[in-house]
């Protein structure tokens, strides 16, 4: 039971520590409007500066552009990036999660023509994976990709729910290539360019008024036959590596929403919260569960370090993570009054935010579902949609709701 | 034993929802928060549907209705979140009514528009008449009167007042040199009164911070039995606007998840779904019928007002909270996007129930009602 | 909207109240224990003065000893002994629920061998519906009911949670009589001699320590043919009866768990907890649930009134109350301290008793699955028991738990 | 970095589950809701398996081992409900341990069984060093001892103690006439002392109001931050003693989920029963993260020991409470019959909760720390 460095991670550390304060004056600000295309430019470019000093990516293979080293390492790297106050890369998703899924199912061409530039944030990823019918039930997508006489293929569809697709150069794409077989069988992954003739790429506001999000259409988007990553009608599995991959990335819940210093210092600067029993009992409550989160990707990263991979109760962190921020939002505002609710302040933006959060990454009641069966060993409810083609169950659907 | 709402309470909420539904108020919910000019003034709508006398007297030309109907008519502006200045009215007509006061007439007309400038009365831990501060949980005390005869000239500020701006005459709960209160009415262009318009996150709530520096007006004939009961009408009034608003909520929850199918199934008919919305239901009729125990209280048992009022108003604030956020979460990521409705609930719901005291504080009020002993006698039999 | 008595309910409430001013001080006390057969012995009696007096079975019609009155009459006399803090009748479960039913379902020869008995008190009756593995799922009774060569049948099985059934002379029994046929469809309802040969009855304890309920074994009990209450094989129909009247019973929810009063006085009284803005917010909120519980129960009552029957929702009401009750033993607790569960306390015997009823008459989630498909018309869930016979049924459950 | 068990730390919590698996311990502590003498003593097992000198140095004839490894005793305990006076007995052997007293050779060999009787230290709402009331929420001063030298005589009174009847060693934390901490070792037979047993609602528990008037006993040489590191160490030992139990609720829970048919389906397939469940686990996870975190606070960072401690404590005292509650949920009406498992652990928590300060005290101190400024530190990196 050690929180401390052994040797080795020690001297990664003073390693990375030291090239961040020798260039820490050349990052950019650590927020900015991603709207504004030369923060973005900015932030391109301090991903390729991480890059090169192997602080970006650490836990890639070295012949890719990576570190080679263990996700303690990772860990080590983005602790010191956020100790010294500056951003870390722009393309979280690229190389957290699709990048890794090209290692594993790619092709060398692919790998070899699409690692290094997402790697330097030349070319940024987005993942094109949900629908406006396809959400928890995943496997539902209904974007058709039809073989062409060429042997390539025509996409049609819509996404939604895309992060970064307004400034990215690829996105990974699940689509529907046979749906004559049931739902999970049908499916195959492919690289789109996100600049093809038929992508069309709209914002989507959120409550707070924000574009977080975009919603892709793909009208007639014509692809070769090597844009297929991991072979037709194999999209289900090489789309389960990439949520394990962001399973991973949200599962040592390291993020806070709403910095639990700031509620605390809030309600200690109110002479009257500072003294109210059930705003102090509140408080309480949401820094005993940000903690629990805290020692548990812990717990997490020792057994990621020993070369395992933590189970689905990871998950947990997310749910946990997500309604405590909403306790200390609501708490902040009962203290605050509705100045907490000015449109510029981090209180306001969170009472926003957060609501949209609890569905990101699947719905709570999905991952509740999912670790009910895979880490308690209950039994799954009965299924209406196995073994059933697509094509027959999405007619049923509408016969139902018709009736 | 009846309760149930008259036919003539029937036939107010359907011509009160009538009137309302001339105008797409929901979306004009959404636009106003970029356009605050968006909003439409819906005061000529109240007007015409007699809300501005229907606390009044009969023969000061109003319509001499309780405060039961009053409430069946917020209930319809939260159904569709029509920004109607009627926290600020009902209130204020209750105390001019009460004191009797020469603006009745042009008050029950419509041509004079009244607003409600509150104070929190004593009763619990904080002792004293209150006001809302700005910001922070540590209140202030209520604007100070310092009286003339019939005349009082006006001191402090008022945070957060609902439907301050654009209001003509403004009835202010404020204080003597002594603490005791005292109902003053002030024109809201005398001099000594500043109105600064306030709007935060819910763009349909028209708020405004209140000051008086030596603002001179004329003092009512209303004591504090009258201003306690305008503070728990107040409360009362914000609770059956959130009821209206709930029911929007499971309504359009209930449709969705008839109709949307994740594994093969509508997502109604898990249970996940299926629980919640039915904790929405429960709250929601919770509320409800705290809603009629208010109203009911207001007309027949005023002793029983401030435990009524303020159950209603926990009730009623925290099940909109529930609703709205449940509303939210059944419609999945496409509930949190700016075109759909949930948001605009939400944030009806957000900025509410910090308003007016708030809900933490109404429960309390229950608290010590219930320690001081009213329970027993809550609302008739056993 | 109105409070107050018509002139005509003023009038009933006048004779009640003066009947049981002049008889009060021959009532038994309020509480005893159901051990001591002399206490149980004086409530029969007080009951039959209460059904002399037309103050039990007020919604019976009067040919059946009633005085055929409506539900706020019958509300309007519990009120009255309630104030005169004398007990009410002994038998709830036969007057309110199982005598309504043989009046609706009975023979002629039933009604007028059992109706004026119950009612009297002569004869306390109890309910034998639940089963062990029958709970939610009624309908999955497993109890026997064969027939023998006289035309009667022969009874085997279990039954639990039968209340009063130690002192019961009769108890209304459902059974399988087919079990080759869906579950709801073989059923059969009978009365049942509690002094027959083969029936035992052993109390089941409860966390308090106290037997609140029994469990009833039949072996081999003999029934005549006449002993079938609405036809064979028509069980369900005739159970659906007794549940809506256990609807109504409870729907009102007048009872309260734990006196509010008590509980606002215990925290009033203590100087720190009196202050405490914690303990009084908790206090509020808990009030404010028992509130809304009368006041929805005026609501139902006005519907009933009126001759409708109220809603699936009124079940509501029995959630509100059963977790309203456990806030507030969870209150007194903490702001009492460990002495609150000294064993004599009110406290320390709602702390064992709520956990309990959570799952009396139904468990909360069967009861919100009811209210959402038949209130908010949401979808029912696949089920799987449909149309298969019951005793396939079973040996398909055996089958998955031992795989 | 890392935070998992070492090797030894498994063989620890293999070797007390060994130990308390020869007496069926959740059985006992039923019959001895009738007959507290049906409890057996479990002081021999204890000391068979060394943890009377646990905590003592090697030196002193102890194990040298570290808070840590207490926690895992105490959750191995917890798992069966064992009544072992751990409680009292590790806190008592810090203090004597630190002090390092004279007994500490007896204790270590378990000859002389010591009991902490505890104060809580200042640090929040409530100003000074104070002790659990006999009844009510208004807190009483701690014991004051009169100092002459190396030797103090006590006054006051300490309710709810757990594990002192049956202790033949009182290790005080009491305050002098000024008000600050003061530790004391007094012979429980000695002149003045009055233990007087108390039992309420978990048979298991052994608690006595410990009285001094005028009892002399010897001051130890240990300071604020002994007592202080003591009372945390109580918090944290109580809070992994309920993750033991919550986790035995979750285990017995789910085997009947799966076995329990209604409708044609175990029960454990709906979502009400499986998210239930789920809850239950994160809960659990969460409380043991915490209880490691306050083991290493203890052994490693001990500035951090009063927030880990806290957070420890506040999160397994929910816990249990939602264990023990969801595990009655699932098994229905035989969930609160006298003969299942189940209303065992629901006693257990309903009583834990509400010994040492009570879990909502140890929130309230999260809260106290977190607006001191011990957060920015908590737990090394970030």
């Amino acid at each position: 039971m050690d929180l401390n460095d052994t040797p080795e991670q020690a001297e990664y550390r003073a390693h990375v520590r030291d090239w961040l304060e020798r260039h820490r004056d050349q990052a950019p600000p650590r927020s900015g409007s991603y709207e504004d295309g030369g923060y973005v430019d900015a932030r391109r470019a301090w991903q390729g500066r991480l890059a090169e000093a192997g602080l970006a990516a650490v836990t890639w293979p070295v012949q890719y552009g990576g570190r080679g080293l263990g996700p303690i390492e990772q860990v080590t790297a983005n602790q010191e990036i956020s100790r010294a106050q500056v951003p870390g890369i722009l393309d979280v998703i690229g190389i957290g999660m699709l990048g890794p899924c090209l290692i594993a199912h790619g092709s060398e061409e692919q790998k070899s023509r699409h690692l290094g530039p997402m790697l330097h944030g030349d070319e940024v990823w987005c993942q094109l994976f949900s629908e406006p019918a396809a959400g928890s039930d995943l496997a539902a997508i209904q974007s058709r990709a039809q073989v062409d006489g060429d042997g390539g293929f025509v996409l049609n569809g819509q996404k939604v729910w895309t992060t970064n697709a307004q400034f990215a150069s690829f996105g990974l794409l699940l689509a529907r290539t046979d749906p004559d077989v049931p739902k999970h069988k049908g499916l195959t992954m492919f690289i789109v360019p996100m600049d093809a003739p038929g992508v069309t790429v709209r914002g989507l506001r959120q409550i707070s008024g924000e574009a977080e999000f975009n919603e892709v259409f793909l009208d007639d988007v014509r692809l070769p036959a090597d844009a297929v990553v991991g072979g037709v009608g194999n999209g289900w599995g090489t789309a389960l590596t990439v949520l394990m991959f962001e399973r991973l990335t949200i599962g040592f819940g390291s993020e806070n929403f709403g910095s639990p210093t700031h509620l605390a210092q809030a309600i200690a600067g109110d002479e009257t919260a500072r003294r109210d029993v059930d705003a102090r009992r509140r408080l309480g409550d949401v820094i005993t569960e940000l903690l629990a989160v805290r020692f548990n990707g812990y717990r997490a990263l020792t057994v990621l370090s020993r070369g395992q991979i933590p189970g689905p109760e990871a998950g947990l962190a997310k749910v946990t993570t997500v309604n405590a921020g909403v306790a200390a939002i609501d708490l902040a505002v009962d203290v605050l009054g509705p100045d907490a609710l000015a449109p510029e302040t981090e209180w306001s933006y969170l009472t926003s935010f957060l609501p949209g959060l609890k569905s990101a990454g699947g719905t709570e009641q999905i991952l509740r579902n999912t670790i009910g069966e895979r880490v308690l060993g209950l039994p799954t409810e009965p299924r209406l949609d196995k073994g059933v083609p697509f094509s027959e169950l999405r007619s049923r659907e509408r016969q139902e709701v018709r009736s | 034993m009846n309760f149930a709402l008259s036919d003539e309470q029937e036939l107010l909420r359907e011509a009160a929802r009538a009137a309302l539904s001339r105008v797409n108020t929901v979306q004009a919910a959404r636009a106003a928060i970029e356009d605050p000019a968006a909003l439409p003034d819906l005061w000529p709508t109240a007007v015409q549907a007699g809300w501005p006398g229907l606390l009044i007297g009969e023969e000061r030309g109003g319509a001499g209705l309780g405060g039961f109907d009053a409430l069946l008519v917020l209930e319809e502006c939260g159904r569709v979140l029509a920004s109607v200045p009627l926290l600020g009215l009902f209130p204020a007509t209750a105390i001019l009514d009460a004191a009797g006061d020469e603006s009745l007439e042009s008050v029950a007309s419509g041509d004079l528009r009244p607003a409600y400038i509150p104070s929190r009365p004593p009763s619990d831990l904080l002792d004293g008449w209150t006001v809302e501060p700005h910001s922070g949980a540590t209140r202030a005390p209520a604007p100070r009167a310092t009286l003339d005869g019939d005349r009082a000239t006006l001191e402090g500020r008022v945070a957060w007042v609902p439907d301050a701006p654009g209001a003509e005459l403004l009835v202010v709960a404020g204080i003597d040199a002594g603490g005791a209160p005292v109902a003053v009415a002030v024109p809201a262009g005398a001099d000594g009164v500043s109105i600064e318009p306030a709007t935060r996150y819910d763009a349909t709530r028209s708020l405004g911070h209140v000051t008086f520096a030596g603002a001179r007006g004329r003092r009512l004939d209303a004591g504090a039995d009258v201003l306690i009961g305008a503070w728990y009408l107040a409360q009362a009034l914000i609770a059956a606007e959130s009821v209206g608003a709930t029911q929007t909520c499971l309504d359009v929850a209930v449709a969705y998840a008839k109709e949307r199918h994740t594994f093969g199934r509508p997502i109604g008919s898990y249970q996940s779904i299926k629980h919640e919305l039915t904790e929405v239901l429960r709250r929601l009729e919770n509320a409800r019928g705290l809603q009629y125990y208010a109203g009911w209280a207001h007309e027949a048992q005023p002793v029983e007002l401030p435990l009524a009022a303020s159950a209603a108003r926990s009730a009623a604030g925290a099940a909109l909270d529930f609703a709205a956020r449940s509303l939210i979460n059944v419609h999945g990521g496409i509930g949190a996007t700016w075109e759909h409705d949930a948001p605009l609930f939400f944030r009806r719901a957000q900025l509410s129930r910090r308003l007016l005291g708030g809900t933490h504080d109404a429960t309390d009020r229950v608290a010590e009602q219930a320690m001081s002993g009213a329970l027993s006698g809550a609302g008739a039999g056993v």
